[in-house]
């Protein structure tokens, strides 16, 4: 009889709080209506529900105190990315985040004292990860020279045209290297904006080409590459708990309908064959909702260890697979209704497709687990 | 008198030859894989364009008579054309529901008269024809139709609605199903099946926006709207039956249909030769070894399906609960085409985000599009859990 | 006067250190992994032994008065002997019926009497109890049990058929649900609830031979069976109210239970274990990259069960759809115990085909027996099947 | 658009007679009270079963007419290895079938003339082809040496306990070679027989050291590899067609039984629970029909080309998913009478595992199929 691995979950009040909060304000400030004027802005988000937003302090929940941030961690952020996602709610919260953790971990003093407070301000920051369409390939082809001008592109950069600043991973002088670039720096049509099939996101090819980094704004050594790795974990996580509160909202919309709608004469909610997927999607949703808290839980001190590496990817892996298979189901059961845009299952079926990609997919994450968890 | 098979290899290699020939040229926009992604005008127009010139080459209509515009030569002729159109991966045949449904009903049971009016226009794809079988309270439960027909005089008059109504705003007619009789003790003894023109007073679409964006259906709402008496089918009351009926030359070409390629096959083999050029893990997606079992699943799925074809002609090996091919055929296809393409999103690796739109979105976007277009078909024409309660009381006999 | 946590740290490590040194050898016969796999008088002799031992010790119904047998410690302390039984892999305690439902629904509703003559005897294992709830034609529907019992003088008659009746051959006493009461307009009114004993005229068992070709559970026949009117629990009519009651007491010695190892907790990392010397495809079957995908896939349920056991616990992670994580854990643990254990005999390759008595069967043929015994849980006390019922009305409200 | 493959699938008139004899003979000689009758018994058949069937010619069927069988090839085996399967009627057929395959595919003309009469004439043969559990790793370790004398054991040899003959795989020279063993020539004890989960199947461990075998009971040359391989695509196509005999009376079991039993007032074939995973029985069982009689279609000719292999492997790999599915199904359908062993569904779920089993599991055919298929 064997162990069964670290399960350890809590949640502090201040977390409690913090979700009571998020939820509430959510809800409220992003009724679904306010979700859908949104799919075709150019920015995808309200500013001035973004400054609402920042002064509730979000921008910097894992921000040190020191550089303007609350210093709550990772922890504190999976609630508020949990209650974003549960009202479909499109900011660059997470973009931000993921660039002052990739500064926090691999950057010196100056960088994060000059860098982290603007972003805590709320002025959206981004990293720019990925060389090519393969999470898998860590490869970094883009290449900062000698003079330290780079030359290349990034795909999928998120929020890439309203971030100030963006964390770009580089090749420079054969290692790893981050560039912090701004946004004034690039060249015009340097954003080439994605067309994607989550309307309420963001993405943008960049071309960084002919852009100068100067000494100031380049990091290297070996925090590089374990600063990127724990930010591909953390960018895992709040995916997966921005799609844990998705799923959890596609449910309440399919279980809404299920209670309304009538066909043959009985509400359809009674049927076995509708009930009983949901009731599938209700435990896969508990699932996730146990796998984001148990990873928050574990990065509690912010270090991202084997057993918070193991439960980011198993957050991941699980919540995408569970919204991916909530969102279809969703379309299905609402019938020809489901069929069309102006059923909101279309919202989560996409924001399935976007989600399962991001950070890679499931299968990327199992895989990866079977490594630390069978070898 | 029935062609050799030399005639029909000729006719075979002959029909390929024109189809390569003819193959339009990609044109810039993405074109309906089916009839029910019509969306725009310039979409019809093309495929308008496409229907006419095929029915002029003499490739469709092939077994309707002569003086309707066909040729009247055998149904196995348009089989093989058809075959055809598939393999040469040509653009649809549109106007289904005129050649695959209103077209073979009146040839079978139209007047002299309707057969005039109607067929010709149908094949030149003049006519445009849509289906008013659903409503917005009964999606999958036809029997219960409500829209009212009251016979007025030398008219009827109706008043209701229906719902996905494809092409509803680009057809002139519809086949429609209404309740002239609410009083009748069984419901379906209530219907009756008219063949109702589309431009009259009172007759209004709303094109509705499907899951992926796009067009393709209308509501259509009736508000005293007055047609023709004659413009019923039968007799009052046999609607139920004329739609049944309907339903059933849907077969292809050999059940009566005009023939033509309706809807644009997808392989799963499709699906992987877009795989080949895609990285997992710095390595071809191909050659991952998960990766590898799904693609082999989703190949024995569509094997099997195929098989299932061959071995529903071989009596001796259907003697088990007989019928279960072919009234499983719907939910099967439409559920392993959903899956399938599901699938095909989640392995193109970050480029499954893209849509259609993005200029690298692998084939414009296709997958995507598809993958949402493919609930049409596991909700349409009865949900797959309708489908599967039918293929369990009448296949299986289980109480319902 | 609650243990301190030092307090609480000894104990364990005494109990701990204790169970490693008592842990029975192995007999040399597969022992039951739950109560309801005791099928010989052999297996029975083994576990009466050892659970007296247990007793004897001092680590059974510690939280029961202690003059009816128990220690009269705060219940915490039976959880951690609970814990350091299933961690130290020692066999189960078998007379459930008595330690988890009997006991302590005795302990807080029956009389004086009944506490000093019952209690004892579950503890040090003298008394076998059984459990009369399931009758044949309406397993998962036990409001409309059917037993009939007449009030004669001060006796009752019992006729009907009780089935499930786990160790019903070896029990002294049987709690059941009878009816009392045929007119009653609700049917759960009509039902009583009896501590009846078994070994009186009229009562037959015959014991059922499982799936597995092993015993454990017998029919349990009435005829003309007469038992004292005082068995009865409560008054007539309390006794769907009394067996609701019984059922809480499941969650363990903090609800009540006098505690006890009911069932050897099998995890998925037992199966990885025992796969590490298996082979496919001449590499270990632990390198294969689409086992090692479903592996994960297993640990991640597993893992999930547990997380969520955790997360039950925090007040503000559980305001969505209150109850979820409790109400569906039977459905979850049982299920995914089901496919865990195919998902073993799957991975052994050839050798999966072997079953309990083939010397190079693996751990015994314990995985093949494991597979066949876990329908016991996902059919037992409710299908899955009216589990999900259960959850999507309760949980999520959907309709009936 | 590219091509699905091939798709071939006919059926004759003779093989349909076939299949109506059979079918019809199975169900009348072996009701399930006979199927149980044999579970305990030493060879798991009645002999007096086995002599009418032989009669019918079934042992000979694949056996050529100059060697005293119909000649009526692989293709007429699959409707009566179908039929049997659906009565669970465990007779040595299959085992014979094979071991006269790999005699015919890789014997010479005096070994085919010498042993397939026998065969075709009821007397038992089987083939011992596995030195260990693993079906995937076909390295031959069984030793015939320089002075043509065994040295080794074989698992799992189906029928061994009753087989006159047993063509055994042997390494001889360093390369992989045939021995025709008599049953005479085992050593007392040399058979210990496997306690299967199916108990209507036998098999046993057969130790052959020490057995001599002579040189015209030898094969040996570049036939011997192709034979063994085609002989296992055979056996799996057999099993699978057994499978799915299986898979179509567990079916009629559980369609029975929800058309019978009633729970909550309601015969429990009204629940959509049961109702649609039954309906997916009857389509996956349709398939492995088809699969089979595709596979044995392009079998007329015996030759195992690359079509007929992935035709074999289809079949078995979803015939047996089949099975384990429905047999699984069955018992939990059944509720409490599914879980005793008075209740058939028991036949099926431990058929299933031996199924499942023989020739390489549905994974296992599957990455063969994905090299066939995919490169």
């Amino acid at each position: 009889m064997s162990s069964p691995g670290n399960t350890t979950l809590r949640f502090s009040e201040e977390q409690a709080m913090l979700l009571e909060v998020a939820r509430e304000f959510c809800r409220n400030k992003s009724p679904i209506a306010e979700v859908r004027a949104q799919l075709e802005t150019q920015d995808g988000f309200d500013q001035a529900l973004w400054d609402e937003m920042v002064l509730l302090g979000w921008a910097g929940i894992a921000v040190p105190e020191a550089c303007g941030g609350s210093g709550l961690g990772i922890g504190a952020l999976v609630p508020v990315v949990e209650s974003m996602g549960r009202a479909m709610l499109g900011t660059p919260l997470i973009s931000s985040a993921l660039a002052a953790q990739l500064l926090l971990r691999a950057g010196n003093s100056e960088q994060t004292d000059r860098l982290l407070p603007a972003i805590a301000g709320g002025s959206p920051a981004t990293v720019a990860l990925l060389d090519n369409s393969d999470w898998g390939d860590e490869t970094v082809t883009l290449l900062l020279d000698e003079e330290r001008i780079l030359h290349g592109s990034k795909k999928f950069v998120p929020d890439a045209s309203v971030a100030s600043v963006v964390v770009v991973s580089v090749v420079h002088q054969g290692e790893v290297a981050l560039a912090i670039v701004q946004a004034d720096q690039l060249n015009d049509g340097a954003i080439c904006p994605n067309t994607l099939i989550d309307q309420t996101k963001r993405s943008a090819n960049v071309d960084f080409s002919g852009v100068m980094v100067d000494e100031k704004n380049l990091i290297t050594g070996p925090k590089v590459a374990v600063a990127l790795g724990d930010t591909r974990l953390l960018g895992a996580l709040l995916v997966a708990a921005e799609a844990t509160g998705a799923s959890a909202a596609c449910l309440d919309t399919i279980v809404e309908y299920l209670k309304t709608r009538k066909q043959f004469g009985k509400l359809i909610g009674s049927y076995q064959a509708l009930k009983h997927p949901t009731v599938d999607i209700l435990t896969a949703t508990d699932s996730s909702r146990s796998f984001i808290y148990h990873a928050a839980t574990l990065l509690e001190e912010g270090v991202v260890d084997a057993d918070a590496e193991i439960a980011c990817r198993m957050a991941k892996a699980h919540a995408v697979e569970t919204l991916l298979y909530a969102g279809d189901r969703a379309v299905q059961f609402h019938g020809g209704m489901g069929f069309t845009y102006e059923c909101d299952a279309q919202l989560y079926i996409r924001r399935a497709q976007w989600s399962q990609q991001q950070f890679g997919d499931a299968q990327h994450h199992r895989k990866r687990l079977a490594a630390l968890l069978l070898d | 008198m029935s062609a050799s098979d030399k005639e029909l290899k000729e006719f075979r290699a002959e029909v390929s030859a024109w189809m390569k020939e003819n193959n339009p040229a990609n044109p810039g926009f993405l074109l309906p894989q089916t009839f029910m992604e019509v969306g725009d005008e310039r979409q019809l127009e093309f495929l308008r364009e496409w229907q006419h010139k095929i029915w002029s080459a003499g490739y469709l209509g092939m077994a309707w008579p002569k003086e309707y515009g066909g040729r009247g030569v055998e149904a196995n002729f348009q089989s093989i054309a058809d075959q055809e159109m598939r393999r040469n991966g040509v653009p649809i045949c549109f106007n289904v529901i005129g050649l695959g449904w209103a077209g073979p009903l009146i040839n079978e049971m139209g007047t002299e008269e309707e057969k005039a009016k109607y067929l010709k226009g149908i094949l030149n794809a003049e006519d445009v024809w849509c289906q008013g079988f659903s409503e917005p309270d009964h999606g999958s439960d036809l029997g219960n139709a409500q829209l009212r027909a009251v016979r007025d005089g030398d008219e009827y008059v109706l008043n209701g609605q229906k719902i996905w109504t494809t092409m509803g705003n680009f057809a002139k007619y519809m086949i429609m199903l209404a309740r002239t009789n609410p009083e009748a003790p069984r419901k379906y003894d209530g219907l009756s099946y008219f063949l109702s023109p589309m431009l009259v007073p009172g007759i209004e679409t709303r094109p509705i926006r499907k899951i992926t964006g796009e067009y393709g259906f209308t509501e259509t709402f009736f508000t005293d709207a007055r047609i023709p008496a004659d413009c019923i089918m039968g007799e009052e009351g046999q609607g139920w039956k004329i739609a049944m009926q309907t339903l059933q030359y849907e077969r292809g070409a050999e059940a009566g249909a005009a023939g033509g390629q309706s809807m644009v096959r997808v392989v799963v083999d499709d699906m992987i030769s877009e795989l080949r050029d895609v990285q997992r893990d710095g390595e071809p997606v191909l050659k991952d070894p998960v990766v590898r079992d799904q693609l082999v699943k989703a190949i024995m799925e569509e094997r099997a399906m195929m098989l299932g074809e061959r071995r529903s002609h071989i009596g001796p090996l259907t003697t088990d609960y007989p019928g279960s091919l072919p009234l499983s055929n719907k939910l099967r296809a439409t559920e392993m085409t959903r899956r399938m393409r599901q699938l095909a999103i989640n392995l193109q690796g970050a480029e499954g985000a893209l849509y259609v739109g993005d200029d690298e979105a692998r084939q414009g976007g296709f997958w995507q599009r598809a993958y949402f277009n493919s609930f049409s078909a596991t909700i349409g024409g009865g949900t797959s859990q309708v489908q599967a309660n039918i293929v369990a009381e009448h296949i299986l006999g289980l109480p319902k």
